[in-house]
Parts: structure tokens; sequence; C-alpha cells
């Protein structure tokens, strides 16, 4: 009697994991889309889905690629790290997608990075990161530490005359390494080591009264003081929120974010937080014809007038056109051949300026800093003259400083100049 | 005489031979299907395939350790994920050893994430973890102890009811909490990933996942096993009627306590065995498995099953991830919906579970209408 | 501490519920193979008695002993109930998911540690005992029934039942016949009879005819203290007694 | 930039002249012409914004009578330039959402010019560091102003750069200041600057005078004076100086302690009220009804929901919105609590599990229609303004209005649920179904009928507390996720089925996990409240105030 209820579990299994072999024939070009459409990361991640989307049916207005129509298989990671490996495994053997975009933190990318080595898939990182890491399967589209956080800084230092720095983050890895080269970088710069104070609060973390009066204290030292948050999504609001309730003005305290874009600033009132700063490779108010055409196009495609755009879409777009050239290039979408037609790959911004891709598998970016306007937009207050090509391993750090990455010449992602050796691959 | 009542009991119930038969196949079926069959063949078994069907197992296995403290002792454990999560903590711990000086920053000892937070030696807490049989002993012990102390605290002052099941999920997110800091020397929000071999072979050969697999089919074979022995034992009986009138076994000289104590430890070893197979088929650990969340999960699984039987567990347990596997690629924007209302209608109409529709022998159990309002609550002791 | 007396005292026990005094200054003495009666109207404290000394129930002060030595109040329920000290409830509760015969075999005498029951194996004498005892229940026939199923009388033999297996010095009986037909009635009152003598028995009910019916003597509880004792005549002819229970 | 740190010293020199000629007050005459003031802020236009410092400090020795009006504008975001001639304009308001012309004001004249639409018009953008060097030098206009506490903020931003001209113009200012709270602050500004005088006896009087303020920079500057330079030389040289700047450091830093210790115990109040808030609904639903309810976060959410939807209802009335939200928060809530209720729970009852596992599944069927309506995206739930701020109970002590509105907030929901439970007919008929429902039906009590309504009420309080999250916290569909667990907690401790357990509970949970966040930071803290929690429940089995309603029996 029971039996029958295992034995049909059995088949249910069966018709899920048996039958994921069989491939079928392809008459479209299958894209994954590997971004969280629930759970904690939904609010971010989502969009980037939606991004993706519009680009696929965008791409086959335009007759699709190599004569075949693209199609999107999008799964559901649920913001759960676990998951992403699996859902990763499941595009890339059982619906034997040619690329996938996706992932937004960096443990779902850590998660699904070997899964995508051992079966040779191509990702699409479209959000910026600590970096650390080059991987002959991903390319990374959003900006390196030396492509947002440096300048950032720079831009505080000679600009503001900033003399005292407060790292706020959230504890994980990318505001963990994001602060370490920071503060290499500022102790270079002969900041005080009592000048700079490093604080990290766990994720979602919503009571920053404490915080914000101990920041206000810190402030109120005689210097010019700013704070450098990597806070992570959903600890900015309770933390802007706190920070416009203790009145603590840009002109005196500036916060520049590296996490903080015009969708956050879409989820709360920015009144309070006019002046502060952000730092990115992209920002929705700077008008370049390219740019508001992508506007109109989002607008368009969400049917939502009022929906903002904001820089990891762009990396996305970015992402996306680099794909399209590179396997136009190859005439094929056979990963192997398409990853190594990227480097050297080149598309334009939506800012201005090219997006090239390098043989450490980052890409050239502007960098714009900008002040939140009431209307929860930017005004870029100051900008990169020209791109800045990203770093995969850090100068300011000395562990990576013999470290270097090259997938055209090397052949590897971890590459150490001084000992002439490739470490930390995971294929033979 | 263990193997005349496990006898007895399959001649019994045909649940448990069916779940035995079940894994049995799964043993015999699974290599072929992956290692002979070859690719091209529609039956050929993906490693995706491996690693789903891995998954399972051990969220059966969990299933299984919920069962036998819940279905059998009427202890709510809602932090369980606790016990599988450290399980899989000391396996990845061993994994992370195993790399060795392949990692990123090539360091002969120290895992990445130690060079990255410029931590100059390894913990003592990380030591012997470079040894295999070191890990299975912490698999076992770590969990375990846990549960000693905290079952001795909790079982000896008579924390009961709501009062347990709210304070083990006290203990399951002190514990998330905890992992997500750096400092703590666990690799914090990212955790264990990128494992490379283990034992010298390859994690990433299909042959190592199958074996990986079988080991786990039988890991849950046997913890069935024992489970049903435990629960057809004199043992087992005091244990049910521990959870139907507790004040009352006690004037029959039974030691209540150590009762619990010991269905407890034993439940959360093997929760933590199920979390040490989890980790190196599914390739990452990290704090989010603490989460009080996956407990209520668990829980579930076994509700949706079917309590109080072992093997529902185990069928819950691979049904709803199934279901969840299933949906979030078929119905992605939508999973949500379909799985809610999965658990909604089971509790509705299937009271005792998917179990409860086949099942013959279950009958009267699961159902004990007690009015919600008892006069006076806590039964006095009054004329 | 002498293993053969197994008297009961109890001395000056007061407990008490939220200001309401349950046992007030309660001093009571049980010889031991004898047959007591406790009987009282509503809330003499008659139960919260038997809670006290099968350790449910903490008293505010005073002592219990078993024999010269044995201070019960040290002890937790188990330890009482190993101690040789068994209870029937008034309200019957038998465990009702598992089967009559379970419920006995539950309450066999013996070593009652966890890893002892995990590898206990049923030995023939046991079997036998506990067949015997459900002849004497007459519950023979049901023994495969769940607890659940049985009637309201059944349940009442079948805690008996289980207050045998357990083999006890002390047997606490509280309303052994409520809802039991005459015949029940009679058969209990034999069977609580035959227990005397080896055992010490204490039994509290409200039904006089089953009192007077077995009772040599009989206790009198009133507001948590000893009104009278005696025989039962002595007993019912006690103008306090009288006064109590007709409510002068 | 560097240089234009010195220049202000000279320029005010300059200035004095003109001021002593012309009586107190920075009344400026015609000292420029017309023509180099618009050539100067002609420079505006395609100026970095370093250079933008430079000609703002320009313009501002130009002694223009219009500099002021042109400077405000200036930081107010209303200077324009015209694209097709490359003027500069005032514009009256600055733009709007949707607004495509403004109406110009000439520099000069300040008269109307006509006006000219948005893409004919550049506007001239600052940073927060111009925005700064504006408002110091504007502060010297506002000194005059009318109104007294727009001079005392003028004090204080003048404060942030004394040099002699400012110093003198504080001076000045004092001499014909009547407002005492100006003529104070003013008089610490002056005593700031004595500080760095040369002779020993005003630097004393200086700090006489500063001895009793609480202010932070003057704390740092006095403990500047006592420091210790490695070479073992005092930075303040004068003996005396220095014991009277000790002294008043010890006195002053005494009161900061103080002061931050009243603080902390106002965190501690108002993380606890939020707990309190959350955990009251739950304590109706799961303690008094014995439902384990894991939907109770997510009608949180609806009510933080609904706030916004009254919101952007009524966009006129965005100050109180807030107010109107409330009841329809508990309306909301309630209504969807209620049809749980009657649809799954009540099939539930006496089967406590059950309820964790179909109100499990009710939450995650709420959380995916709200991100199908709403999307996942966060909502933006404005804080009226007369919420946001701090109230300044003295120089180092400010408490926000939002946390304090908070804490009166909860207090009055407990005391409104406390009045509804113990003096209304229907809080009678829900304690007595909930102590004897047998009873309480015998009595002709429609106990399915209390049922829904007691549920329904736990529901409303958690749509209310949605209310109070929207202002603290993302208002997305995870929103109660994050709290569902802190707020079981917060109920177990408490003691099952006692709304004071839960108000005590969730107060000291509150405060002790502030006052430990200082010494062990954010997640430590946490960790040891629930290390404490599991410790006393070992303790008292059944939480603070031991229940004596039902939920605790079942299992």
């Amino acid at each position: 009697m029971k039996s029958k209820w295992i034995r049909m579990t059995g088949l249910l299994l069966a018709a899920g994991t048996v039958f994921s072999g069989i491939a079928k024939a392809q008459d479209t070009i299958k894209v994954g889309i590997l971004h969280s459409l629930s759970g904690t990361m939904a609010i971010s991640e989502t969009t980037l889905k939606d991004t993706d989307l519009m680009m696929i049916d965008e791409q086959n207005k335009k007759g699709g690629l190599l004569g075949k129509k693209l199609e999107a298989v999008v799964v559901d990671p649920a913001s759960d790290w676990p998951l992403f490996a699996e859902k990763a495994q499941e595009l890339l053997e059982k619906d034997k997608v040619a690329v996938v975009f996706g992932c937004w933190t960096s443990v779902s990318r850590k998660s699904v990075l070997p899964v995508f080595e051992k079966d040779n898939g191509l990702l699409f990182y479209p959000v910026q990161y600590e970096g650390e890491e080059s991987s002959k399967n991903v390319i990374y589209t959003g900006a390196a530490p030396n492509q947002q956080a440096i300048p950032a800084v720079e831009y505080l230092m000679n600009q503001i005359g900033v003399k005292r720095w407060v790292l706020e983050g959230t504890d994980y890895v990318y505001p963990r390494t994001t602060n370490k080269i920071l503060e290499a970088y500022l102790l270079s710069k002969g900041v005080k080591p009592e000048d700079i104070s490093i604080n990290y609060t766990p994720f979602g973390y919503s009571d920053w009264q404490a915080r914000v009066a101990a920041i206000k204290k810190f402030g109120s030292a005689g210097k010019k003081t700013a704070v450098v948050s990597t806070i992570n999504g959903d600890a900015n609001v309770p933390f802007y929120k706190e920070l416009g309730n203790q009145k603590v003005s840009a002109e005196d305290i500036p916060v520049v974010a590296f996490s903080v874009g015009e969708e956050e600033l879409s989820g709360l009132d920015a009144k309070p937080l006019v002046g502060h700063l952000a730092a990115w490779n992209y920002f929705e108010s700077i008008s370049t014809p390219a740019n508001k055409a992508f506007i109109t196009q989002w607008h368009a495609f969400i049917k939502n007038p009022k929906r903002t755009t904001n820089d990891p879409m762009e990396a996305s777009y970015i992402g996306f056109n680099l794909w399209v050239k590179a396997v136009q290039k190859a005439g094929t979408t056979d990963v192997d051949k398409v990853i190594a037609a990227l480097p050297g790959v080149e598309t334009p911004n939506l800012t201005g300026g090219i997006a090239k891709v390098l043989p450490n598998h980052h890409i050239t970016k502007p960098v714009y800093i900008g002040e939140v306007r009431a209307d929860g937009q930017f005004d870029v207050v100051w900008k990169t003259d020209t791109t800045v090509p990203g770093e995969a391993w850090s100068r300011y750090l000395p562990s990576d400083k013999d470290i270097t990455a090259d997938w055209v010449t090397l052949k590897c992602g971890n590459y150490n100049k001084a000992t002439k050796t490739c470490s930390g691959q995971n294929f033979k | 005489m263990p193997q005349y009542t496990l006898w007895i009991s399959a001649r019994k119930d045909a649940g448990t031979a069916w779940f035995l038969g079940g894994l049995a196949l799964v043993v015999v079926l699974v290599p072929i299907l992956n290692q002979v069959v070859p690719p091209s063949s529609p039956f050929h078994l993906s490693a995706y395939g491996l690693t789903l069907v891995g998954k399972y197992l051990c969220y059966a296995l969990l299933a299984l350790s919920v069962d036998l403290i819940w279905g059998y002792c009427g202890i709510l454990s809602l932090g369980q994920a606790a016990f599988f999560s450290l399980g899989g903590y000391a396996m990845g711990m061993y994994l992370m050893r195993e790399i060795g000086p392949r990692g990123v920053y090539g360091d002969p000892v120290l895992p990445d994430f130690m060079v990255f937070l410029n931590w100059k030696s390894l913990p003592w807490f990380w030591q012997g973890f470079n040894h295999f049989w070191f890990a299975i002993l912490m698999i076992a012990l770590v969990p375990g102890s846990l549960a000693l102390a905290f079952g001795w605290l909790a079982f000896r002052s008579r924390v009961t009811g709501v009062y347990l099941s709210i304070i083990t999920q006290a203990l399951t997110y002190a514990l998330m909490l905890a992992f997500f800091r750096n400092d703590m020397g666990f690799g914090g929000n990212n955790g264990f990933t990128d494992f490379k071999d283990i034992m010298g072979f390859d994690l990433h050969s299909d042959r190592v996942r199958v074996v990986l697999l079988v080991i786990t089919a039988i890991m849950l074979g046997l913890s069935y096993v024992v489970c049903r022995m435990i629960v057809a034992s004199r043992a087992g009986r005091v244990i049910r009627a521990i959870r139907d009138a507790e004040s009352r076994i006690r004037f029959l000289g039974y030691r209540v306590e150590s009762f619990k104590l010991w269905v407890f430890v034993f439940s959360a070893v093997l929760a933590g065995i199920a979390g040490a197979l989890y980790v190196p088929q599914i390739g990452i650990i990290n704090p989010g498995e603490f989460s009080p969340i996956n407990s209520i999960e668990v829980v579930i699984w076994v509700a949706v099953g079917g309590r109080g039987t072992l093997y529902g567990a185990a069928a819950g347990a691979v049904l709803v991830n199934y279901a969840k596997t299933y949906f979030t690629s078929t119905i992605p924007e939508a999973w949500n919906y379909a799985l809610g209302a999965l658990f909604v209608l089971v509790t509705l109409f299937l009271p005792r579970g998917i179990i409860g529709l086949v099942s013959g022998r279950v009958k009267k159990q699961g159902k004990t209408e007690r009015p919600l309002i008892q006069a006076g609550g806590p039964e006095r002791s009054r004329e | 501490m002498s293993v053969h007396d197994k008297t009961l005292y109890v001395e000056q026990l007061t407990v008490s519920f939220d200001g309401f005094k349950a046992l007030n200054d309660l001093t009571l003495k049980i010889q031991p193979g004898e047959l007591r009666c406790i009987i009282g109207p509503n809330g003499a404290g008659k139960t919260t008695m038997m809670d006290v000394i099968t350790g449910k129930t903490r008293p505010d002060s005073g002592t219990v002993r078993f024999g010269p030595k044995l201070n019960l109040l040290a002890l937790s329920e188990p330890e009482i109930a190993q101690a040789g000290i068994g209870r029937k409830f008034q309200k019957p509760t038998v465990f009702e998911r598992l089967t009559v015969f379970e419920n006995l075999e539950l309450a066999l005498a013996g070593d009652k540690s966890f890893l002892n029951t995990l590898f206990a194996r049923r030995t023939v004498a046991q079997e036998t005992r506990i067949f015997e005892v459900l002849e004497i229940i007459g519950l023979a026939q049901q023994h495969q029934a769940l607890g659940g199923t049985l009637a309201h009388g059944q349940k009442q033999w079948l805690e008996i039942g289980m207050l045998l297996m357990q083999e006890p010095e002390l047997l606490l009986v509280d309303e052994p016949v409520a809802g039991m037909t005459l015949q029940e009635i009679e058969r209990t009152a034999a069977l609580l009879q035959s227990l005397a003598g080896e055992h010490s028995v204490v039994v509290v009910e409200h039904d006089m005819e089953f009192v007077r019916s077995i009772a040599k003597r009989v206790t009198v509880l009133h507001e948590g203290r000893v009104l009278a004792e005696g025989d039962m005549d002595q007993v019912q002819s006690d103008p306090r007694v009288i006064e109590v229970y007709l409510g002068a | 930039m560097k240089q234009s740190l010195l220049r202000p010293g000279v320029r005010w020199f300059f200035l004095l002249l003109l001021l002593a000629s012309r009586g107190a007050g920075p009344v400026y005459g015609q000292s420029s012409s017309d023509d180099t003031f618009l050539a100067t802020l002609g420079e505006l236009r395609d100026a970095s914004f370093a250079d933008k410092d430079d000609v703002v400090e320009k313009s501002g020795q130009s002694g223009h009578r219009n500099v002021q009006a042109v400077l405000t504008a200036l930081l107010e975001d209303r200077l324009y330039f015209r694209n097709d001639d490359k003027k500069v304009f005032l514009v009256k308001t600055a733009a709007g959402e949707d607004s495509s012309a403004l109406d110009l004001i000439d520099p000069v004249t300040l008269q109307g010019a006509g006006s000219a639409s948005l893409d004919n018009l550049t506007k001239i953008g600052t940073n927060n560091h111009l925005r700064r060097i504006l408002q110091t030098t504007l502060a010297r206009f506002r000194l005059s102003s009318a109104d007294a506490s727009v001079r005392v903020q003028a004090a204080r931003d003048i404060e942030q750069n004394l040099d002699t001209g400012n110093v003198q113009l504080l001076r000045e200012r004092s001499a014909v200041e009547t407002d005492s709270r100006v003529k104070d602050e003013l008089a610490a500004g002056l005593a700031l600057a004595a500080l760095d005088s040369s002779d020993a006896q005003p630097r004393l009087a200086a700090i006489s005078t500063l001895r009793h303020s609480l202010r932070q920079d003057v704390l740092n500057k006095l403990q500047a004076l006592i420091e210790k330079s490695p070479d073992g030389s005092f930075a303040e040289s004068d003996e005396h100086v220095r014991l009277a700047a000790a002294a008043a450091v010890k006195s002053i830093s005494r009161l900061h302690a103080l002061n931050s210790g009243v603080e902390t115990l106002f965190f501690g109040f108002s993380l606890g009220s939020v707990l309190v808030l959350i955990a009251i609904g739950l304590a109706i639903t799961f303690g008094v009804m014995g439902v384990i309810n894991m939907a109770h976060g997510e009608l949180m959410m609806l009510g933080a929901y609904t706030t916004y939807v009254v919101q952007v209802a009524m966009p006129n009335h965005k100050e109180i919105s807030i107010l109107v939200a409330i009841p329809a928060a508990f309306l909301v809530a309630a209504l969807t609590g209620i049809l749980i209720e009657r649809t799954i729970i009540r099939f539930l009852y006496g089967r406590p599990l059950e309820t964790l596992l179909a109100t499990f599944g009710v939450s995650l069927i709420l959380q995916q229609l709200v991100r199908s309506i709403f999307t996942a995206l966060n909502r933006s739930v404005v804080t009226p303004n007369w919420m946001s701020g701090t109230l300044q109970l003295n120089e180092a002590l400010a408490i926000t209005y939002n946390r304090l509105y908070i804490i009166i907030f909860t207090l009055l929901v407990f005391a409104a649920l406390m009045l509804i439970l113990r003096r209304t007919r229907v809080g009678l008929q829900i304690r007595a179904v909930s102590q004897n429902r047998a009873m309480a039906k015998a009595m002709g009590i429609r106990s399915e009928w209390v049922d829904a309504l007691t549920f329904g009420l736990g529901s409303g309080i958690a749509g209310v507390a949605g209310v109070a999250l929207s202002q603290l916290t993302n208002v997305n569909p995870n929103l109660g996720q994050s709290y569902i667990i802190d707020s079981f907690m917060v109920v177990v401790f408490g003691g099952v089925g006692s709304l004071w357990g839960s108000m005590v509970g969730g107060m000291s949970m509150g405060v002790v996990n502030e006052l430990l966040e200082p010494y062990a930071g954010a997640v430590l803290a946490k960790i040891f409240v629930l290390i404490a929690l599991i410790l006393f429940i070992q303790r008292r089995p059944r939480g603070l105030f031991p229940p004596t309603g039902r939920a605790s029996e079942n299992q």
C-alpha cells in the first residue's frame, strides 16, 4: 500500500533526473538567467532578470543570433546559496544553455564557480565585487575595487578635503576586502591609523541608533570626516533613515556608498539624504542619447514610466552585448570559442566611453561620483577623464602585488609573477 | 534480537519493506544509470541528477532524525538545522584542509579566507581536521555534545512544549549569527566552498559522486534500521508513552529526562551525519544553513510526509524538496504559491500526512483532539 | 534502612495553592500491610496528599517518610515509584496510543533505565505475569486494543492492572470504582482486600458503600487536616464528621 | 583650494573697514560695479567645484548688495544660466518633478526677467563642500537676521571657521545682541577663539566661560590644551591654564558620560518598544489562542504596505497619511487574519503544530502575493516632518523624534489592547473563552465568533506594528521574515499568554541588547541576549509571567 507512495516519488524523481539527460534539438540558443526572484536578494536581482529578458527580446526583434532565436531559461535560486549551485548545474547540464547571466552576492558567485569550471560554462557577472578572483569561465562586467572604491576615496580626499574616515560595512567578503584595500590605500596616503575607524554590522541590521551616534562622535573630532559605506542592501534603508533622523547632514559628514543606487533610493524617502554620495560606473541621470534610449526602452518593457535604471542593469546590458559580439566574432556559441573570442571585444557604455574585455576577464569602465538629489537621482559631481581598466588583484594589497590574471597569454587567473606559478585553478 | 525485531517490523509493516527496497534500488540503479548507461541515452543519470538524489537522501536522513524526536518523543525541536549544519561544517573543515596549497593564495595550511583576513596561524579548533578520522569523530561529537549539554539543561528543568521549541530555535539562531561573523574563523557569510577532493578522490568526478551517493543511501538505510529498532524496543514504547502522557510515565518509575536526552542526542548525531554527507555532494556550507526557517521547513517535510512513521518523514522530505526543485524551474515566479498551498492543503485534508493516505496502520494516531482551551491550563492538583 | 518496615509517615504536611491551604498541618501514619480508606468532602486535600507522597507536588512544610529513613520529599517521581509506591489516578490516565498489553508491559517492575529498556527482551516469566494481570483485570481479550479505545471502567481496570505490574509496597488508589458497574465494584473490593496484607493500600473514595465494604480503618480529612479516624461506625457516628457531610 | 583657506582673513580685513564706516551689521554698498559682479558670477558657468569655491569667495568680498540673494539661490539650486546667451539668472522656485519652464530673476535688479524653458537653462551645480562654504559665507548675513534661532545657527556656522574677520564679526554682533541664547552662542564662539589668543589671561577667561559647555568640539579643543606632545612639552604653556582646562575637561567628560548613559537607555527602550510592538499581536494569536502563527510577520508586512498605499492614495496630505494608515492597517490585517482563521485555523484547534505548518504555508503565499502586486522592490514610505528630526535635550544629548513617537505609540497600543480585553464586552468574552470554552459556550457565548474576533484582534495589532516598522526599515515582501523569530522569542520570554510578560520581556531584551552593544558589538550583543534567553527559560520554564492560559500545555 504505502509502497505506491514511495514508488510514485521514485517515478517523479526519475522524471526530474533521468530525462534530464535528453539533449534537445538546438533550434534555439538557450540563455540561462540565474537571479533570485524570491528571498532577501529578490529586491535587487529581479530587476536584472527583467533587464536580461528585455535584452533577449530586443535581440530576437533584431532577428536573433547566428540566425537562431534566443530562448531565455529563467530559474529561481531563491536567495539560497546551495540552490544557486544546484540551479547552475541544472542550467548547464539539463538545459544545456549557451551562456548564463546571473548572481549578485559574492557568496552566490563563489558557490556556482566550481560548477561553471567543471561543466565549462560561461557566466556574466554584472555586480561590483571585491576582486581577488578571475575565472576562465566568468566575465566580470561589474566594477572591481579599483573601478569604484579607490576613485571615490580619492575624490573625498582631494576635492572635499576629508581627513578622518569611517569604513562602515556589512560583515561579509565584499566590504571586508574593499575596506582592506581602502585602509592600505589611506595609510599609504599618510592618513593616521587613529583617523580610520572600521566597523562591521550583520546582514539586515536595522537598529542603527547607536552606530550613527558613534559616527557622529567620531566625526566631531575637528577634522573633516566622511563615511565610506559598504553596507549591503537590506541594512541601508534603516541606516539612511537613522542618518536623516539624527540630522547627519552631507555637509558635515558625507557618506559615500558603493551599493546604493537609484533603485535603493526609490525605496526610501531621499530628502534627508540629499548631498550624500555614491560611486558607480553608471547613473540614470547622465544624459546621453544611448542612455535616454535605454531608459525609454526599459520603461516600455517594464510598463512603468517611474521605474529607475541602475548600475548593475548597465553591467548586464554591457555583458549581454559583449556576449553577442563575441558569439558573432566566433561564429558559434561553443563556450571555449566564445571565451577565446571575448578578450578585446568592445561595446559602447550607456554613458559614453567603450567597455572592452580585458585579458583578465574584467572590463574597462568609467567611474562617476554622484550626489543624491531630493528626487532620488544623482548629480554627477566628479568623473574619471578616461575609462579605468578593472584589476582582479589589487595593487594596494601586499599579498596580491605579484599576482596577475591573463587568459590570453598566461592562460591563468591567478599567476604569480615572482614564482612564475599558476595556482588555485579548478581545471586541468 | 535486533535482526529479529527488524525482521518482524519489516514483515509487520510494508512501509519499512518498501523504504529499504527503494533505497536498495537507488544503490543498484544509480551507479548503472550514471556509469554504464551512455550520456547519449535518455536514461543516463547526469551529474546534476546525482547531486539532486544525493541532496534528497541527505534531507531524508535529516527528516528521519526530526521524526524520531518529534513524531515519537513529542519534542518539537526547531533547532535541528543547527546539528545538521555543525556536522556539515565539521566535514567542510576537513575538505578545506584537503585543499592544501591549491587555494587561491596557495597557502599550504591556511584556508583562503584566513589568509585573506590576515590570520597568521591556524586557530586551535581547526587543528586535527586534516585527518579524516578526526573529522568523522567530530561530525558525531560536536552535534552530539551540544545536544547533550543543551538537552541536559532543558529536560532537567522540564522545559516542554513551545518553550522548548522556541529555545531550540534561539539556539540555532544564535549559532547562525555567530557563524556569520568573519572573526569566528568559519569563513563568515561565504562559509566553505570550492572543495577539491575527499581522501584524495576528486570531488568533481562522477565516479566519486556516485560513491558518495551510495554511501549516503546506505547511511540512510542503516539509520532507518536503528531508528526502527529503537522505536520497536521497549524504550521505544516508553518514548511514545512520554509523548502521550509525560507526567504519567514518571509514576511508573521512568526517568523521563534521561529518555528524552538519549533520543535528543541520538537524533542530533543523525542530523550531523546528514549534514556531513550533504556538504561534499552540494559543494558548499554556509551560515544560511543554520537559519531557523530551515529547521521549520524540516518539521514541515515530516508533517507533510506523515509523522510517527519514519518512512513517512523520509518520503515527505523527498516530496517537498522535489516539488521545490521542480517548481523553482517550471514556475519560478509563482512557486511559493504552489508550495504554500501544498502545506495548507496537506494540513487541512491529510492530518496524518501523505502516508496517511496510503497507510492503514497509523489509524487514530496524529489526531489527539485536545480542546485548545483547557480550564486552568496546567493541570492543577485540586479536588 | 530496615527492609521490612515500610510504614508511611506523613508529618505536619502543609501545602497551599496561592493562599488556599490544600493541606494544613496534616499528620498520618500508614502501617505496612494496612488497608486504609480516606474520605472527606471535596477540597479536603485527599488528592493533594497523594500528589505530595508521589512527588508531584512539593509541600511548603512537613515531612513524608517511607520507612524510618527514606525521605520521599528528597526524591523525584520516578525515584519514589522505584522505591515501591504505586499510584492510580482519580481520572484514569492510561497511554492511549499504546495497546493494553504495552501499557502493562511499561508498568513491569524492574530496571527502567534507557539502555536497559532499549535492549530488554520480554522474558516468558514477564509475559505470563502480564497475562495473569490481564486475567485479573479482565482485559485478556482486548490486550491488543489501544488504551484510548477502552471504556471508562476498563481504563480504571487497566490502571489498576498497571499498578499491580509495578508490584509496589504501597498502593495509592484514588477513586477506583468511579464509573464501574456493581459487580465490577465488588471485584475491585475483593482485589484490594486481597492486596492488603503484603502491600499497604490507601484508598480514596466517595462511594460510602464501597468504603464500608472494604475499610478496616477510615480517616476523614477536612480542610487539609485529619478530622476523625477509626473504624467506619466510629467515624460515621462522629458529630463533627456528620456536620461536615450533612453541613449543619 | 588650499590658498583659499588662508585668504578669508585678509579679505575680511577690508570688509571690517567697511563695517567700521557703516556701523554694525554687514550691509554692503555699491562697492563693486554690477558688471564686475556679473562677470564674477559668469565664471561660475564652467568652473570646476574647486574654482567655484574661489568664485563664491570673490563674489562674497565683492560686497555687492545682491551677494546674499545670489549665493542663497546658488545654495538652494536656484542659480541657472541661459544656454543661448550664457547669462546668469536666479529662478523663483527650484525645478520640481514636472516643471518645464522657470521664472527668471535678474541678478542685478532682482526683478523678474521673464521665463525660460528648462532645456534652455543649465543649473549651476554645487557639491556638499561648496554648500558648506556657502553656508559659512551666508552665515555672516544671517547673523543679523530677525529670527533669533537663525542667528544662533549662523553663529554656529561661523565658528566652523574662526578667522580674525569672523571673530571680529562675532564681537560686533555680541555688542548689539539682545537675545540670551544668541549671546551665549556668540560668547562660546568668542571663547573658542580666545583659547588661541597669545596671552594667558583671556585663555583662562575663555576656559571659565566654556567650563559648563557640553559641546564635543569644545571638549576636543580643551583636551588639545592639556595634551602632552611626544617631546614632553605641553601644547599649552601656561600652568594655570592647563589646570583650569584639565578641571573643565574632567567635569565636561563626566556630564558626557552621564548623557551617553541616558542615551543608551533611550536606545534600549526604543528597540524594546519595537520588540514589544511586534510581539503583542503574537501574544494574542499565539499566547492566548495557542496558534503558532508563522504568518504573523506577513500580517505586519501587510500593515506596512497599507501605510504605503494610504500614502500614495493621499499625495497631498503626506504629513497625516500615516495617521490614517494606522486604522487602515489594523483593518486590513485584522480582516486578513479573520479570513485565515475562518478558512484554515478553525479546523486546526487542538493541533497547534498543524497551525504552524498551515500558517507557514500562508506566509509563503502572502509574501508571493505582495511580490506579485508590488514587485520585490522596496516601497518608499516618507517620514512626515513632524516625525523626523531630533529633540535636542542639551548639547550632548539629542533623541530622535521618530523613536520617541514609536515608544509612545507602543505604550498607547498596549494600553488600548488592555482596555479592550479588560473593559469591553468583547474582551470579557475573549477572556472567558480562553479560560473555559465549555463554560463560556454554556453561558451562550458564540465561541466560534469569539475565536475569529480574537485572531482578528491579534492580526490587527500586527498590522499596526507594520505601520511603525514602515518608519524604521525596508518595506518589502521579506519584512515579516526578519521579525518573526524575534517576536516569538519575546512572547516566550515574557510567558505565553501574558501581555504584561511580552511588555516587560520585550523592553528588557531591548535594553540589555543596547547596553551590551557598545562593548560586545551588534552581533555578540544579540547572541548574548539569545543565550541569556535560553538560560532564563531553564530557570523559569514558563517565562517571566507563567501563563494560566492554554497554549502552554499543548505541544
